[in-house]
């Protein structure tokens, strides 16, 4: 057992805290929330150059290797700082896919431009109406003539404007979930972008009978919904390491700012109430790192426990989320509601994240359900389960 | 106790109706709904207040002199509610709740003359000018300096927060007067047209999205000693007189069952499109949660403004009602966005064909000040327990 | 519009408090806590010479006449001295339902004695495993020779230890619900005495084929349904009044603790969190007040408003109680969690509250069931309903 | 960062696994399950103390000359939670985790070879006299005098919140020796007989109706000057550390777990009994939600305790694990009385066939205490703010 991080985890961690005090300080974040499709083109080739755009990749593919919890680690950095950029949406999802399922061919083809950040491809996969994350899709993919015709829309799909390609998850004939890797500019495509709660860029996708060839089909014709949902149970955890950050700087920069106002002749820190609620912060900010630590730790012990562990840790950050965003904004009283601090766009940042994958609410009472059919919850979850006597 | 109206009562509610029916039209309608901000715009505001104005039910509060109506406090509740349920535009209050009263007792009659006839009308449209970077629920430590200069007073300094400065002809504002003895000594209240020069008015973005605040900065702004209301250092008797006249007017619960109607009409937008809400049980719940909050809020807000005496002012108890209708106004906004789920993450879409899904997200977002502003949650738990508990 | 008290709605109030402040102080209260079936025989005989046990009767009964609101003021004074007695099974249900159901001669045959005191029927309506109050009952009422079979289970029926008889709620043949008046002593009836957690006495039935006469049908042979929601309706109304009047009660005693309690070398009254938790606590107190105000005099409005009412009620009440019985033990420290004060007895007499009747979590959801089913809602819950143009 | 096992880690686990099969018998386990109050009753935690005493594993944080293992925090982490998830009785915490590291810490040779051995034993059973009627989390506020006469003291004075004094044949209390300088300073730290003559036992009825906690008076008690750990009025040393070492001690996630396998055996058990329990969404909900703050409590315990080195304190953090163990505590115990809907009105049924459902609502009940006891919520996030956040 080992409790502290690793060499790999303290180096991706402190060269990404680095660059992004360096170059993404609040007033610098001002080029990718104006840039296009919300991308500033520097900071995108500062990604590659620094190996992120690979980190979850094996080296075989250019990357770093990267598991969940240097993932973690990277995604927390960029929540301390508001990153407007795809990051999760193309690295996490679009580019691991390609690089775990895709078939030889369409990894040569892809991966090199997508580490070296010329190209983009992020997952298409959120539908209106439909909140559970591993729920089936409404979109279908019907097979014909050489290829597939995929029907269907996505919604507020993530770093959509600006992509290259899109993978999207469509059920096919057989019931299994299939995904294709398709051109924004295909026929059939309609792309409207629209703007995000927390400064990212999103569109919503419709396709109308989208011709694609079979070669778009990623991996074998196989059902693609294991690798599918192992990615998006990684990717929920990587949010939550991302809240997890933007958590703690709310909670550094309201005991910072209750030290230096003063009212009624007292900085407001000195008043027991603000005093608490600060503690009450601070304790959601440590159990949110354990929920994200827990997660990422042990999310890779078998496919069962992905799912069950993205669920815990949704409803435990998501929860502490909301209390840590709301008090930051209350003890930083008009301050907190004005454009003239940070605050406002770290609220809006974990309401983003809370509204994200089926909701708080919604992972709570699938952990539970999980809980409540399985015995798992009996065994700790820190030690290895073991077959108990 | 009980609930049924009188023939009078009733007679008066269907007064109200039948204005409402005559004069709420369908674009002030929707001019209210599709506000996320505090108060509606004065395209929205202020054909209503001229059609309260005609009809003479534009103060109820003032003397009947000065166009009161004279309506016992149940007469207000019912009006107040009849109209927002209606979905009525808010009245912009700076001017007929706030800055009215205080002229009327303390201006002199000259004041009165003055600038009554024109709050009515709509002629003049007002901001507060209290808030300063330094003073927030502190107000008493402001310090923008006004120094009398011949017959005027030269203004330095700043205010901000300052609501819809950017649309006002006009601004009452406390400045310091003296720096001598307790704080709340050297304090006068001025009226200060804003079209005087060395006043920059420069916005505020919020955190919805919406231009409602602004600070706004004085240079060697010359304002006549005139146009201050009662005597110099005793602004803090005009503050606090127009913060217990505002503690007497506020009839909120029926703005609030009017903001929750827009969540149900979100539920029925969203499930004409195929969502299903209202399968999500835990939603039903904080449905009925939230409606059982506003029933209550209700019952309490009747029951304790429903049995003033004219001018009477509920005293610390609206504590209670300022704490609670601030949290419901939070609460059902929330409920808002748990209802859009994941279109939530939306940022302004255009809206389109009356749609309410847009105004849910900055509506959520700019209800996080209502604990903050006004007297802060803070503020008012501290009066509830001194002078409700009584510790 | 009246905002304030009738004579006689003072007139009730300040009689029980007078009473109570009396003869039912908390060490006088042990008398009941301790007699036979937790009625101390004086206590109710006083009830009857007050008049109480025909609170809710018309005069014509030798009630009073009292209405929701009357019977609110009495149960809030019975909850701010945490009487034992079983006043609302007996006399507000029992009692009750005689007089508004019953035929002439079993009007004739028990009122009288109920009235004064010496004969008590309770109602025994809920079932195990069945949360609902108004949900149909497992028992069953089948016809047959002269009169009925009845068969069933009843489930902590408070009071029934010690009443002469209880009104059985069964399904009949038809499909309705009827009320059977069965003295405890009738062959095949079970009685298991319990205590309750707020000291009351309760008893499990069981009816194996109890076999009752077509007399003991309480009135005629129709669906009892209608006038039984209503009066469950109003007793959880009640039940809400009386924990009004113990969180009222609960209040008042801790400021007073926490004024008298030095820590630190000050009263912890002068501590900031505590004096925003009892500004809390207070608050809570207000609109539960407001909660059974509303509930009282709108219940009568129309049949279909009862249910609603009394799941306002309990879910604003019940929420509102939890709180105050939560932060009254915490704020009492040590002393709280102990018998030394009465503060545990109103801690538990308040949970007792949340968990009856289907519980306050059911009330809230069960409300807005109802409220996204109308559009009652939408109109004000305080003036009277008109038709909207 | 990883949680997988080292071979020796793994191979621990085994070892205490099977000490636990073969040592850990179904009446222990029934007697740890059936109890709601703080600590189970000397029949059920002594015969496992004796059992872990015959295993050398009693004491694993004393020194090793004394019986200690020499455990890593690990290691320690993985006993307790093994412990605690088979179900095994909590060892009785006043001899072992409170006055036994005092005596090791401070006591002379003569107090070490005297108490020590009767502490690992089980003949001596402890209860600890601290809060005095005026002083409870203003711990230096205490009261009892200890006068010296002779080569005694004499006691006059009375202790209160006394957890389990009434099985007790000794105390360990802290006695106020001086009344001069600072509170802190004039305290000293007593080891008493509890059969002494003056002493007298009063039990306190607690909120879940189980005698837990007594109240002690001392009316001319003598007690040996010899019985004093430490100098006189050097009491206040002993007591911080003894708190300071028992911030390194607690392990909690294992036994919040196993009250929480309660909970789950009761909805199993009503289930079984034709009640539907889990139909309601809501309540499936809140166990996730449950489930989910206990894993990542233990998550948090495990980097925070399992991080220590030996006779290291996590510092002022532990009153993060403080404050979440007592919350949590209490949130599984209102799990468990949601779990039982109406069925919580009823008051101790007896227990029947190993029904866990009449130890809910007790349970439920005494969890109260949990932020009260042992520093209160208040006190630990004072702390917090002041130590982790930094204000």
């Amino acid at each position: 057992m080992l409790l502290s991080l690793t060499e790999l985890q303290e180096m991706i961690e402190s060269s990404v805290l680095e660059f992004l005090a360096n170059e993404y300080d609040f007033i610098k974040r001002a080029r990718s929330l104006d840039a296009d499709h919300g991308v500033a083109p520097q900071v995108w080739r500062a990604f590659a150059e620094m190996g992120w755009l690979g980190l979850p990749l094996p080296e075989a593919d250019g990357g770093i290797g990267g598991r969940a919890m240097e993932c973690g680690l990277l995604m927390r950095a960029f929540g301390r700082h508001l990153v407007v950029e795809p990051y999760l949406n193309a690295v996490l999802c679009g580019t691991r896919l390609i690089a775990e399922a895709g078939r030889a061919e369409q990894r040569a083809e892809w991966l090199p431009e997508l580490v070296e950040g010329r190209r983009r491809v992020v997952l298409a996969h959120d539908e209106r109406g439909v909140a559970d994350p591993w729920a089936p899709r409404n979109a279908r993919a019907l097979e014909g003539g050489n290829g597939f015709r995929i029907a269907g829309a996505k919604s507020i799909v993530v770093g959509a404007s600006g992509a290259n390609a899109v993978l999207v998850s469509a059920r096919t004939e057989t019931g299994g979930v299939a995904l294709f890797l398709v051109p924004l500019d295909a026929p059939g495509v309609t792309v409207e972008a629209c703007r995000m709660l927390d400064g990212a860029r999103a569109a919503d996708l419709r396709f109308d009978d989208v011709q694609v060839d079979r070669s778009a089909l990623l991996g074998e014709p196989a059902d693609a919904s294991g690798v599918l949902g192992r990615i998006i149970a990684e990717a929920i955890v990587s949010e939550c390491w991302e809240a997890c950050g933007a958590m703690k700087a709310a909670l550094e920069q309201t005991a910072e700012y209750t030290q230096q106002r003063v009212q009624f002749g007292k900085s407001i820190s000195s008043f027991q109430v603000v005093q608490h609620r600060l503690a009450e912060m601070a304790v959601c900010c440590e159990e949110a790192l354990a929920a994200c630590q827990l997660a990422a730790l042990s999310i890779e012990r078998d496919a069962a426990s992905a799912v069950a562990a993205a669920a815990m840790a949704k409803s435990k950050v998501g929860r502490g989320a909301r209390f840590v965003a709301q008090e930051a904004v209350q003890l930083h009283g008009a301050m907190g509601v004005s454009e003239e601090l940070p605050i406002a766009s770290y609220f809006r940042k974990l309401l983003a994240f809370a509204q994200r994958s089926g909701g708080t609410a919604w992972a709570g009472q699938r952990y539970g359900e999980l809980m409540l059919l399985s015995d798992a919850w009996r065994d700790s979850r820190t030690l290895p389960s073991l077959a108990r006597a | 106790m009980n609930l049924e109206l009188s023939p009078a009562e009733q007679a008066f509610r269907e007064q109200v109706r039948a204005f409402l029916r005559d004069n709420l039209t369908d674009e002030l309608r929707r001019g209210q709904r599709e506000t996320s901000s505090m108060y509606p715009e004065p395209e929205t505001s202020g054909p209503w207040q001229q059609a309260l104005q005609r009809q003479g039910w534009l103060v109820p509060l003032w003397p009947q002199e000065w166009a009161g109506t004279g309506w016992t406090a149940v007469q207000r509740f019912i009006f107040e509610t009849e109209c927002a349920l209606a979905g009525a535009p808010l009245v912009h209050p700076m001017g007929v709740r706030l800055v009215g009263p205080v002229i009327l007792r303390f201006g002199t009659e000259e004041q009165k003359r003055r600038y009554l006839p024109r709050i009515l009308s709509g002629e003049d449209y007002w901001c507060q000018g209290f808030s300063e970077p330094g003073a927030g629920s502190d107000l008493a430590s402001l310090k923008m300096r006004a120094v009398a200069d011949g017959e005027d007073y030269v203004l330095n300094g700043s205010k901000i927060w300052t609501t819809h400065a950017h649309h006002a002809n006009m601004m009452f504002a406390l400045v310091r007067t003296s720096t001598e003895g307790k704080r709340q000594e050297g304090i006068s209240f001025l009226l200060i047209d804003m079209n005087t020069p060395g006043i920059e008015v420069r916005p505020i973005a919020t955190i919805g999205g919406d231009h409602d605040v602004n600070e706004v900065f004085f240079t060697d702004v010359r304002v006549p000693q005139a146009n201050r209301i009662g005597a110099e250092n005793a602004g803090w008797d005009c503050a606090k007189y127009l913060l217990e006249f505002e503690r007497g007017a506020g009839i909120f619960s029926g703005r609030l069952r009017s903001q929750l109607k827009r969540v149900r009409d979100a539920i029925g937008e969203l499930e004409a499109s195929g969502v299903d809400v209202r399968g999500d049980g835990r939603l039903v719940a904080r449905f009925g949660e939230v409606c059982a909050d506003l029933d209550c809020f209700e019952m309490m807000e009747l029951r304790i403004m429903g049995a003033l005496q004219p001018g009477q002012s509920p005293g610390p108890v609206s504590s209670i009602l300022k704490l609670r209708a601030s949290r419901l106004k939070q609460a059902i906004a929330e409920l808002g966005v748990e209802v859009l789920g994941g279109e939530a993450l939306r940022w302004r879409r255009e809206s389109a064909g009356g749609s309410v899904l847009p105004v849910l997200v900055p509506d959520y977002l700019n209800s996080r000040a209502y604990t903050i502003f006004g007297g802060a949650a803070e503020v008012q738990l501290g009066i509830i327990a001194k002078s409700v508990v009584g510790v």
